[in-house]
């Protein structure tokens, strides 16, 4: 037993944990922050496998913007939860084993994901123990990026941009009329003929 | 900067010591590793608390002189043991919950705002030995642990259920967010000049040239105020608001939990000036008739009384303008410094 | 100082995003902001000038981008082209932001308009500075979208949005070949970079198909931008832009980043003789054809664009014909006074209100100022001596002489062409008895602001010309040469062919409009079939319009006929057979068959009310599908594997 | 040293957890959780194979890298997607979101 397979065990139930809470809750509000917990296990676990530029971007991305932006998204809208009666996912499924898209066939697709990945990965030879990483794994990461995937993170660019852009005309309210679509009248119209 | 040296050569003589002592007891090393990182985190979390409790006393002296008015006076000279008792009466107050609220957010929510007030202080470099950890991607992890509190201020007041903190909640999440942004771009212009994210490394590469608040003035200008607005401090202190939303997210608060609330907003306070200190103005490093741990201390209480300045000059600014600064000020200002550091490093 | 070369277009740089920053101040206080920015650059310029002259140059280059094993770079280099480009380029565009703060001042879209120069210095002043042909084609691209927007500034006229339209579009005709120029040439040699290419072509290590099609292509972006026969019909229509710009854009700047080009890629040019013939032929061709297009014009600013297009035509003959300084020289000398020509037309216009020059007339009695810079441009353009024009044409009409006798005609009667449109514009503008009363009676003087910069460039419009004067050295060419530096001998028909021609065309036109001696009358009904050829513009215009625009309608059309005539009465035909049998089979049919097919559309429907069940609009059914599929074949996977 | 199976395993339970979410959950908000919870999962195979198949040329750690900025304009999108609706109709059921269907 070493630390990190300590680390690697702690950080693991944590992620399983809230990431079972984060669709067993019963509040929509409740889930919005284990998935925020699950996030940060996640990033955990990366810094465990080396991965130090990954979990701070980790952090960053999903626990500083995605889980804020669904915790804001949830305040604002005042989404009540449905009525998704009775607490935790075991009461549900219980109740809806009669139905067939939300009854047991989920929950035997999702089980027999698991266990048939389980026994894949038991039976493959993947390596146990890690080559020593060399050099700091920053740098290759940003020299990486910026040569070999610049292409790639171009895109990646154009479609944040893309998104951003999407998502602001989306939610921009209709009944308002574009801004500023009107200059200060000027003398303009004795200077426009004849040139 | 001779004893400290010493100092630092005879803990590292201890801590390997210590270390062969315990092996040969037959425990294994990584419980001695997880038992020391307890025990720097105590260290640090000591030297915090301290700070916090004079940090505290000086705002009121401050705000005390800027009105003309002495301050608290009684309980020791100049009344310096005030915040002492303030901190034993709240710790013995009744703790109340609010029937209405979400109990167990509301009761998380302090925690989520301490525990990264407290981790952020892994990176922060006192001297050229006295770091916790120096991580090599020091600056992102800065802005990543940063950004938890923001989750913290949304968890406090969406659980409260009262209107008053809702609204500082949101007021937060969207000052937040807009500041996280010229903040990060400041980050970025600091970690191209000096060539590594590591703050330690920050610090030597300003010894090798200058104070970067000389090379990058653009960059402070855009860093001092994103991060004055990050920690909700005057004149941006919307999501508290006395005078609007009561207290802003904290209204449903009291006692303990309060405490812990007003401990993290000094312990960041403390923070940002270390960092504007150690990014700008040299960190820890000057001439040797000081060791370096109290230049380190000199200029971030430097900052920290610039801030407090601030504060307590200007008048709390609207959201409209706080969100046109931001987007249509500093942005843009962060970019343009950003283009200015890359054509800079090019040429030099 | 030529260290400091790449400070210069950032200067421009930074005054388009200060000033096109949104802002809710409508202050005119931005007009300082953009000519502070270019005055600086102007004097930096001149220190790199200097620097240069005193055999200074500079070169710097950084990897932008690396694919697969090549490098892209961005990069700059000065050299004596380069540094006099720079001076001109940052000159005529501060003359011309001084300008239109008297011309432009009260304009709606002020700010705009000074954004939009700031943006337009910079991407000419790095198109000038890039040292390789790929950087250099973002600022073409840049130099051309800025253009547009310029031209289309008062956009609230449609014509005016379709002017600027037309430009761009036709330019970009160009541009997409000149493009796959620099593609082909990239893929011939594995780089961008002028000095490289330059020593590849001269060195042979191109084959010459390629090297010549890539250097055709790549004139093809200069015919283009520089408005050349056959692109060149979105210049005249450009004239839609404020009076400034066209001075900017469309006499100094921009039609000349074409000639630039050339020049810059000369290496490439000059080792491919098929490209030179080509460039020689088009610049010929150019120059006569739009001077006589020029003479018939009534419009001032159509006269100059014309007027420019034809001297662009002069700038490409040389260089075709190997007289890389002479083209060149003569691109800095026309820059200057053709500015000025401009700048004085938008006085003149700003003063009457009108575009028609058969509405002016004896303006020099109320506008001396004007009038004379005037007189000194128009002079230099006829190439009068010793003023500008008359050294730079001269340089080129050698150049011909020796090279191509033919090509050397045409320009010889082009000048005299371009002697007699700009002195009949002088003089039904400047001179002569007012032709309508009330607008004279208007006019007045144009303010200081206006004067001063046409007064500055008519000084240089006179004495910039000495820098290539041979009987001086010839400084200009010391600095700008290709190979060696070398000297044609001056003949004697050259320099009664150059003076007979300005002479006589002077004297036409003076003989026409000032004495009245020939009836303007008679030459028209006289000529009338040329007449009306010139005044159609050749109907270049409108063969573009039918060929590209009507053609398409047209074959539509055709083909719409043929559809109803020719197929259709096949189908209907046959159709009337088919209906005959039909009838008789239908009876069959519709016993027998129809039992059968009705079956089968039954069993299909009542199948199909049970398949759409399956399309339900519900994702996650569509979810647990995929998610049990796969399940079920990794089960497969595992039992039977 | 964690095995890799450890944490390709860790990967698949979070990524059955996230199905899970996705095919039973009614509240759009709340499939959009579960499909973060399987791109986490995704992105910790990627980093899982690049630490241990090339630890000098973590390409994997690149490919999570765009994943999270993809998911970050998915969320976005989809957020502002979902507040529309619930804007215009006061609820957000998966099953009632069906114009297109046939």
């Amino acid at each position: 037993m070493s630390l990190d397979l300590i680390s690697f065990i702690v950080l693991g139930i944590i992620t399983l944990v809230s990431g079972y809470l984060v669709v067993a809750s019963a509040n929509l509000m409740h889930a919005a922050l284990f998935l925020g917990l699950s996030f940060v296990g996640v990033a955990g676990i990366y810094l465990v496998l080396g991965a130090e530029f990954l979990a701070a971007a980790q952090i960053l991305i999903y626990v500083g913007a995605i889980t804020t932006l669904i915790v804001f998204g949830i305040m604002v809208s005042n989404l009540q939860d449905l009525k998704a009666g009775g607490r935790g996912v075991w009461a549900r499924v219980v109740r809806n084993l009669a139905s067939f898209r939300r009854g047991l066939v989920p929950l035997v697709a999702a089980a027999g994901f698991a266990i048939l990945m389980l026994v894949i990965y038991r039976q493959s030879l993947w390596p146990a123990e890690a080559p020593p990483a060399s050099g700091s794994n920053l740098a290759t990461v940003g020299r990486l990026l910026f040569t070999e995937y610049v292409v790639p993170f171009e895109i990646a660019s154009v479609i944040l941009l893309a998104a951003v852009l999407g998502a602001v005309a989306l939610s921009r309210r209709d009944d308002q009329p574009p801004a500023g679509s009107t200059g200060q009248a000027a003398p303009a119209a004795e200077r426009k003929e004849g040139r | 900067m001779q004893l400290e040296q010493s100092l630092v050569q005879w803990v590292g003589n201890l801590y390997a010591a210590g270390l062969s002592w315990w092996t040969s007891l037959g425990i294994p090393e990584w419980v001695w590793v997880a038992l020391m990182a307890v025990l720097k985190g105590v260290a640090v979390l000591t030297f915090l608390l301290l700070n916090v409790l004079f940090l505290i006393w000086l705002e009121r002296k401050v705000a005390g002189r800027i009105q003309r008015r002495p301050g608290p006076m009684h309980h020791g000279p100049q009344g310096i043991f005030q915040t002492l008792f303030d901190a034993l009466k709240l710790v013995i107050k009744e703790d109340i919950i609010p029937s209405q609220a979400d109990k167990w957010v509301f009761i998380t929510a302090p925690l989520v705002m301490i525990a990264p007030a407290l981790m952020i202080w892994v990176v922060m470099p006192f001297g050229p030995d006295l770091i916790a950890r120096d991580l090599n991607v020091g600056l992102l992890y800065v802005s990543a642990v940063s950004s938890f509190s923001i989750l913290a201020l949304i968890m406090a007041g969406w659980s409260s259920n009262n209107k008053w903190s809702t609204l500082g909640a949101m007021r937060s999440a969207a000052q937040m967010i807009s500041y996280e942004i010229p903040l990060g771009l400041a980050l970025v212009a600091v970690g191209m000049l000096a060539g590594t994210l590591s703050l330690k490394g920050i610090v030597e590469a300003q010894q090798e040239r200058t104070w970067f608040l000389l090379l990058q003035p653009l960059g402070f200008l855009v860093f001092i105020v994103a991060a004055t607005a990050e920690i909700n401090r005057a004149p941006f202190n919307l999501p508290e608001a006395e005078s609007e939303l009561v207290a802003g997210f904290n209204t449903e608060y009291s006692g303990f939990r309060w405490g812990v609330f007003f401990v993290a907003e000094y312990a960041n306070l403390l923070f940002m000036a270390g960092m504007a200190a150690t990014l700008f103005l040299g960190g820890w490093s000057g001439p040797a008739f000081l060791p370096p741990f109290l230049w380190w201390l000199l200029k971030t209480y430097l900052f920290v009384f610039l801030i407090m300045w601030v504060g307590w000059t200007l008048p709390r600014i609207r959201v409209d303008q706080l969100m046109e600064l931001g987007w249509k000020f500093l942005i843009p200002v962060g970019l343009a410094n950003i283009a200015l550091t890359g054509v800079f490093v090019i040429l030099t | 100082m030529a260290g400091l070369a790449w400070l210069i277009p950032l200067l421009p740089l930074a005054s388009w995003l200060y000033i096109g920053l949104p802002s809710h101040r409508a202050s005119t206080r931005y007009d300082r902001v953009g000519i502070g920015a270019v005055g600086i650059a102007f004097l930096l310029s001149l220190g790199v000038l200097w620097d240069v002259i005193r055999g200074g140059s500079a070169a710097a280059s950084f990897t932008w981008a690396v694919h697969g094993s090549t490098a892209i770079t961005i990069g700059y280099q000065v050299d004596g082209l380069t540094a006099v480009m720079l001076v001109v380029v940052t000159l005529v565009s501060l003359m011309v932001q001084v300008y239109s703060l008297g011309y432009m001042h009260g304009d709606r879209r002020y700010k705009r308009y000074y954004a939009v120069l700031s943006l337009f210095t910079f991407a000419m002043l790095g198109l000038v500075l890039a040292d390789n042909l790929l950087l250099l084609y973002i600022f073409w691209e840049l130099v051309g979208l800025s253009s547009y927007l310029l031209i289309g500034h008062w956009f609230e006229d449609p014509a005016n949005v379709r002017a600027a339209n037309k430009a761009f579009l036709t330019t970009r005709a160009g541009d997409v070949a000149m493009f796959i120029g620099i593609m082909i040439l990239f893929s011939q040699t594995g780089t961008f970079a002028f000095g490289e290419l330059g020593e590849l072509a001269q060195a042979g290590a191109i084959s010459a198909q390629a090297l010549a099609l890539g250097a055709i292509l790549l004139f093809a972006g200069a015919v283009g931008k520089s408005a050349q026969f056959p692109l060149h019909v979105w210049l005249p229509d450009a004239m839609a832009g404020p009076t400034p710009v066209s001075a900017l854009i469309h006499a100094a700047t921009m039609v000349a980043a074409g000639v630039y080009l050339v020049g810059r890629a000369y290496p490439v040019f000059a080792a491919s003789p098929e490209a030179m013939q080509v460039v020689a032929w088009i610049g010929g061709i150019t120059a006569i054809f739009a001077a006589t297009m020029a003479l018939v014009q009534a419009d001032i600013k159509k006269v100059l664009a014309y007027s420019t297009v034809s001297q662009l035509g002069y700038m490409m003959l040389g260089l075709g014909l190997g007289g890389y300084t002479a083209g060149l020289f003569h691109l800095i000398t026309h820059a200057f006074f053709k500015a000025l020509l401009f700048l004085g037309s938008g006085s003149v216009i700003h003063a009457t209100g009108t575009q028609d020059m058969h509405q002016m007339g004896g303006l020099i009695r109320k506008m001396p100022i004007t009038g004379w810079t005037w007189i000194i441009g128009s002079a230099a353009l006829a190439g009068i001596p010793p003023l500008a024009g008359f050294w730079s044409k001269d340089e080129i009409l050698l150049t011909a002489y020796y090279a191509n006798p033919t090509l050397f005609w045409i320009g010889v009667v082009a000048a005299a062409m371009t002697a007699f449109y700009i002195t009949r514009a002088t003089w039904l503008t400047f001179f002569g008895a007012p032709r309508d009363a009330e607008r004279y009676a208007q006019v007045q003087e144009s303010p200081r602001v206006m004067t001063v910069p046409l007064v500055i460039l008519a000084v240089l419009a006179a004495t910039v010309g000495f820098l290539g004067a041979p009987p001086l050295g010839a400084p200009f060419a010391q600095l700008v040469h290709f190979g060696e530096v070398h000297h044609l001998e001056m003949t004697s028909v050259v320099t009664w062919g150059v003076t007979a021609a300005w002479v006589l065309g002077v004297l036409v036109a003076l003989a026409i409009y000032a004495g009245g001696w020939i009836s303007r009358q008679r030459i028209i009904s006289g000529l009338r079939p040329v007449y009306t050829l010139l005044k159609n513009r050749y109907y270049i215009d409108d063969a573009y319009d039918y060929l590209f625009v009507k053609g398409s309608i047209g074959l539509a059309y055709v083909v719409g006929w043929l559809d109803r005539v020719v197929v259709d009465g096949i189908v209907n035909g046959v159709a009337a057979i088919t209906r005959w049998f039909a009838d008789a089979t239908g009876l069959f049919d519709r016993e027998v068959v129809d039992g059968a097919v009705n079956g089968v559309a039954d069993g299909v429907s009542v199948g199909s009310q049970a398949f759409r069940r399956l399309q339900s609009g519900l994702v996650q059914s569509y979810i647990l599908a995929m998610a049990v599929t796969v399940v079920l074949g990794l089960a497969i996977f595992v039992i039977g594997g | 040293m964690v095995p890799l199976p450890y944490v390709l395993g860790l990967a698949a339970l979070l990524f059955s957890l996230g199905l899970y979410g996705v095919l039973t959950q009614r509240n759009a908000v709340r499939i959009l959780m579960a499909i973060e919870l399987m791109l986490n999962s995704v992105n910790l195979n990627l980093v899982g194979f690049a630490r241990y198949l090339e630890p000098d040329r973590p390409g994997g750690q690149l490919f999570a890298i765009f994943v999270m900025t993809v998911a970050a304009a998915e969320v976005a999108v989809a957020l502002a997607i979902i507040l529309v609706i619930a804007h215009r109709r006061d609820d957000v059921d998966i099953d009632k979101i069906n114009l297109l269907k046939w």
